[in-house]
């Protein structure tokens, strides 16, 4: 089991981060935050499916430049 | 209190995450599925069959092409999404436009100067995108992004000529467009949507459908990424 | 040129060609950009019209993208669950025939076209969902479709608008991200994105149970939540309360199936592979889905707000679906499968009702309408049309799915969950009842409002059609039923059932 | 298994996440953020993802910082 944790180390931090941003979602409160949360979340699920296709790319979902453009949708009025 | 239980929650939705990613094929090790099963014939096959030498945009262009379809239709909703909750096109004109920032004159030719570089740099990266790592997604944010520079440091007024408003919806919807536009010309050389013709008589035509699918996605997303932080910044 | 299977390709692109494009044909024309939405929908739905009349005759059948086999490219495929683009056409068309007058009042002027355009792109997103045979496709499409629901919920603009969409946003990227990581697991493990593929790989036993069982878990409780279960639900009275009516109307009826369709999906996968024992997740199914219709149907008691009240029956008759899902037998699967397409009906019916009433006279609660059934007799006969039929009492479209739900609760040993669900229909008739009692039988609170007259005619025509319609397939509920019967029983085959 | 390189940069990663997230002020948050990207953009890189890495470091490091700063200049710098 350890070993395993230890081979697939990139896979584990990419779980570690997932949690981060998930924490940072439902546990804040200010849009930004909310939002830099959900960045976080993506990338570690972008890094997850890159780290598991090192040699040609894994690029199907990383192709998404989805986090700058999902981002900004509803804040600024929500917020001023 | 809540920042404790929500901790709880995690730890209690991390253990089995991390026994799933530790329960999966060794990393790297060259025998995983995911190098054996379909890559493995993206990578043999990529270069003579889909006409791109990058494999990866074989790949995302041709072999699932569709995604990609669906990913710049995806850009486009954002797009939407912004102009239908945030802001009104006449309302923008109406309201009293922000305070521009002052930009020191350095600042300003420097930009100047470098305008025309980033501009090269970014058709570079939309053109070269079927031999070297880049394309349509990656040129198109450069370009977005000078668009940014130039507004902040040289005046709405000035980004907003680069932009015209005659044809703005048209580049909005660039790539989407282009994209399905390539795609009904390979439904009718090959009787597929998004087919590409593999006769090798024909490879010249294969690279030029991916060039121009490039090209529609870069300027497709600049555009959209142009108009989200026009709209951004004058609400 | 056209061969079959292209329309499988057209159903999927006519709407999104018409969605970009909407923008810049109307160019800000409200009218130019309803009549081009209402023909992208005509032309839509001929296609499904197509489709769904040929998986009728010969079963299922997929076109691949580019004409690349199934693994290596991208694939559509259409069975008898797909057909389900047949109501988003119907109901689609409906909608933007109605939302035309609509959104002329509720909304400012410059917003119209990208309404339009967020619609079309909704529709995309819920056909491509449907179609599609591959799991990274399925993904794509289902962030079209969040994405440009979170739009609709906050279109108006309005502050309290704003932060439902935000709630749904926030919810939705969420579950979509679990469904990716999920998506990825399953790569990982497998090296495809294939569905039919993936099913096969993992059946052959090679691949750990661990992730398969934690990318099952991720896939269900994502779209779980888009589909809004039970403990899940929170964002969903809102959205659906606060969003114009025709986008009620598509989000409550159609949306939410989505992620029932999901659910179906993964069960396609899992089924199939005989991999992991199944029946503690159905297990789970069944009990949320039973506190689903009881939760739903409580909490929609106490609603004074009529659009309010019509959300949480959503979630109360999702939890039928679900219950019908988990207890696995036949009949239940296909009572769940086709009340996705009758729930759609009538869901679609009372919302689009309720948002005339809500047009013409101001008001929104069961207090203010009172006695609103002599002002707009039509509007208030479609909506109690669709109050019986959502409880289920004999002739209308909501009996038979219900009836064969319960039938599959017997059939699967489980009598409880079928007097459950009788309970829950009594509970849905207790507040219907409040609903039609103040609409006919009270003293109207505004007089005024008697002299307001019905909808206009593009408003009352979808209404009264979709209510018609409830009735009709009330009579001819057979035919659903037999249609879904041989994807049912495909699905449940490698059970042994 | 994985070199000292991957490992130092999975660190910094997970460090840059958990000081975006705890920082209550937003625009230190945002620039940890982008500083979050580009290590990410690092990461991609050195897993052979030039192509993902490129459009994290446009799009990640470059766009969403500029929107985040767009809507903290129309709001609040303090996370209340």
């Amino acid at each position: 089991m350890l070993l395993a944790l230890w081979t697939n180390v990139d896979y584990v931090a990419s779980v570690v981060l997932f949690c981060i941003g998930l924490y940072c979602v439902i546990a804040k409160n200010n849009l930004i935050k909310k939002f830099i949360g959900l960045n976080i979340m993506e990338t570690s699920v972008f890094a997850f499916i890159v780290a598991m296709g090192v040699v040609e790319g894994g690029t199907h979902p990383s192709w998404e430049p989805a986090p700058g453009r999902r981002t900004p949708t509803p804040y600024p009025r929500a917020l001023s | 209190m809540k920042k404790a239980l929500v901790i709880v929650l995690l730890i209690v939705a991390a253990v089995p995450l991390v026994a799933a990613v530790a329960g999966l094929p060794p990393h790297g090790s060259p025998s995983n599925p995911t190098y054996t099963h379909v890559s493995a014939y993206y990578l043999e096959h990529g270069a003579e069959e889909a006409g791109a030498e990058n494999i990866v945009t074989d790949m995302i262009l041709n072999y699932r092409g569709f995604d990609t379809n669906g990913e710049v239709t995806v850009i486009f909703t954002s797009l939407a999404a912004v102009f239908g909750v945030l802001l009104l096109t006449g309302a923008v004109a109406r309201k009293p436009a922000a305070p521009e920032i002052p930009v020191s004159m350095v600042v300003r030719f420097i930009a100047r100067l470098l305008a025309p570089f980033i501009a090269i740099f970014a058709v570079y990266v939309i053109l070269n995108g079927h031999i070297s790592p880049g394309g349509g997604f990656q040129g198109g944010t450069v370009l977005g992004a000078l668009y940014i520079t130039v507004s902040i440091v040289l005046g709405r007024d000035e980004a907003r000529r680069l932009l015209p408003r005659g044809p703005k919806p048209w580049l909005q919807a660039a790539g989407p467009l282009t994209f399905v536009g390539v795609g009904l010309l390979g439904l009718v050389l090959t009787g597929y949507y998004l087919g590409f013709p593999t006769t090798p008589a024909l490879a010249w035509l294969r690279t030029a459908m991916i060039v121009v699918i490039e090209i529609g996605i870069g300027v497709g997303g600049a555009a959209v990424l142009a108009s989200v932080y026009e709209t951004m910044e004058a609400d | 040129m056209v061969s079959w299977p292209q329309w499988l390709s057209l159903v999927a692109l006519v709407p999104l060609v018409g969605a970009v494009t909407t923008p810049a044909v109307s160019r800000g024309r409200s009218r130019v950009a309803a009549l081009w939405a209402l023909g992208v929908m005509t032309v839509t739905s001929f296609a499904a019209l197509m489709l769904i009349l040929r998986v009728a005759r010969e079963g299922p059948f997929s076109y691949p993208f580019g004409g690349w086999k199934s693994p290596i490219g991208i694939e559509f495929r259409f069975d008898e669950f797909s057909a389900s683009i047949g109501i988003v056409c119907l109901v689609g068309w409906l909608a933007v025939l109605y939302s035309q007058r609509y959104v002329e009042h509720a909304l400012e002027e410059p917003r119209i076209p990208y309404y339009y355009t967020l619609l079309l792109l909704n529709f995309t997103g819920m056909i491509g969902f449907a179609v599609t045979g591959d799991l990274f496709n399925l993904f794509v499409f289902m962030e079209i479709l969040s994405l440009s629901s979170y739009a609709l919920v906050a279109i108006s603009g309005e502050r309290t608008a704003e932060m439902a969409g935000f709630k749904y946003l926030i919810m939705g990227a969420i579950s979509s991200l679990m469904v990716l990581f999920s998506i990825g697991l399953l790569y990982a493990s497998t090296g495809s994105l294939n569905m039919a593929d993936i099913s096969s790989r993992i059946g052959d036993g090679a691949v750990g149970p661990i992730p398969l069982a934690m990318a099952l878990a991720g896939l269900t409780v994502g779209f779980m939540v888009k589909a809004a279960l039970f403990p899940l639900h929170i964002w969903l009275p809102d959205a659906h309360a606060i969003a114009p009516s025709p986008v009620s109307a598509i989000l409550s009826g159609l949306v939410v199936k989505t992620g029932l369709i999901g659910i179906l999906r993964v069960y396609q996968i899992y089924y199939g592979a005989k991999v992991l024992d199944l029946s503690s997740l159905n297990t789970m199914l069944v009990w949320l889905g039973a506190i689903s219709i009881v939760m739903g149907a409580f909490f929609a008691i106490f609603q004074e707000d009529i659009k309010m009240m019509l959300a949480y029956s959503t979630i109360s008759n999702i939890g039928y679906i679900v219950m019908g899902f988990g207890l696995a037998s036949p009949y239940s699967v296909i009572g769940g499968s086709v009340h996705i397409f009758n729930h759609a009906l009538i869901k679609a019916t009372l919302f689009l009702a309720a948002g005339c009433l809500i047009h013409k006279t101001g008001y929104r609660t069961l207090y203010d309408l009172r006695g609103v059934g002599k002002a707009m007799p039509l509007t208030t006969a479609a909506l109690s049309v669709g109050a019986i039929s959502i409880v289920g009492i004999p002739p209308t479209a909501g009996f038979l799915c219900k009836w064969y739900i319960a039938l599959g609760a017997f059939e699967a040993g489980q009598p409880f969950f079928g007097v459950a669900l009788i309970f829950g229909a009594l509970f849905i008739f207790v507040y219907y009842i409040r609903m039609v009692n103040s609409f006919y039988f009270r003293q109207p609170v505004h007089p005024e409002f008697l002299e307001v007259g019905e909808a206009p005619a593009s408003m009352l025509a979808p209404v009264l059609i979709l209510a018609s319609l409830c009735l009709v397939m009330g009579i001819l509920g057979r035919i659903p039923l037999s249609f879904i019967e041989p994807a049912a029983h495909r699905l449940l085959a490698p059970l042994g059932g | 298994m994985s070199s000292i390189f991957d490992l130092t940069l999975i660190a910094l990663l997970i460090a840059s996440a958990l000081l975006a997230v705890r920082s209550k002020d937003l625009l230190a948050a945002t620039i940890i953020f982008s500083t979050y990207s580009l290590v990410m953009c690092l990461v991609w890189m050195h897993r052979g993802s030039p192509d993902v890495a490129m459009t994290e470091a446009a799009v990640g490091a470059g766009i969403t910082t500029i929107l985040f700063l767009v809507a903290i200049g129309k709001t609040t710098r303090l996370e209340r």
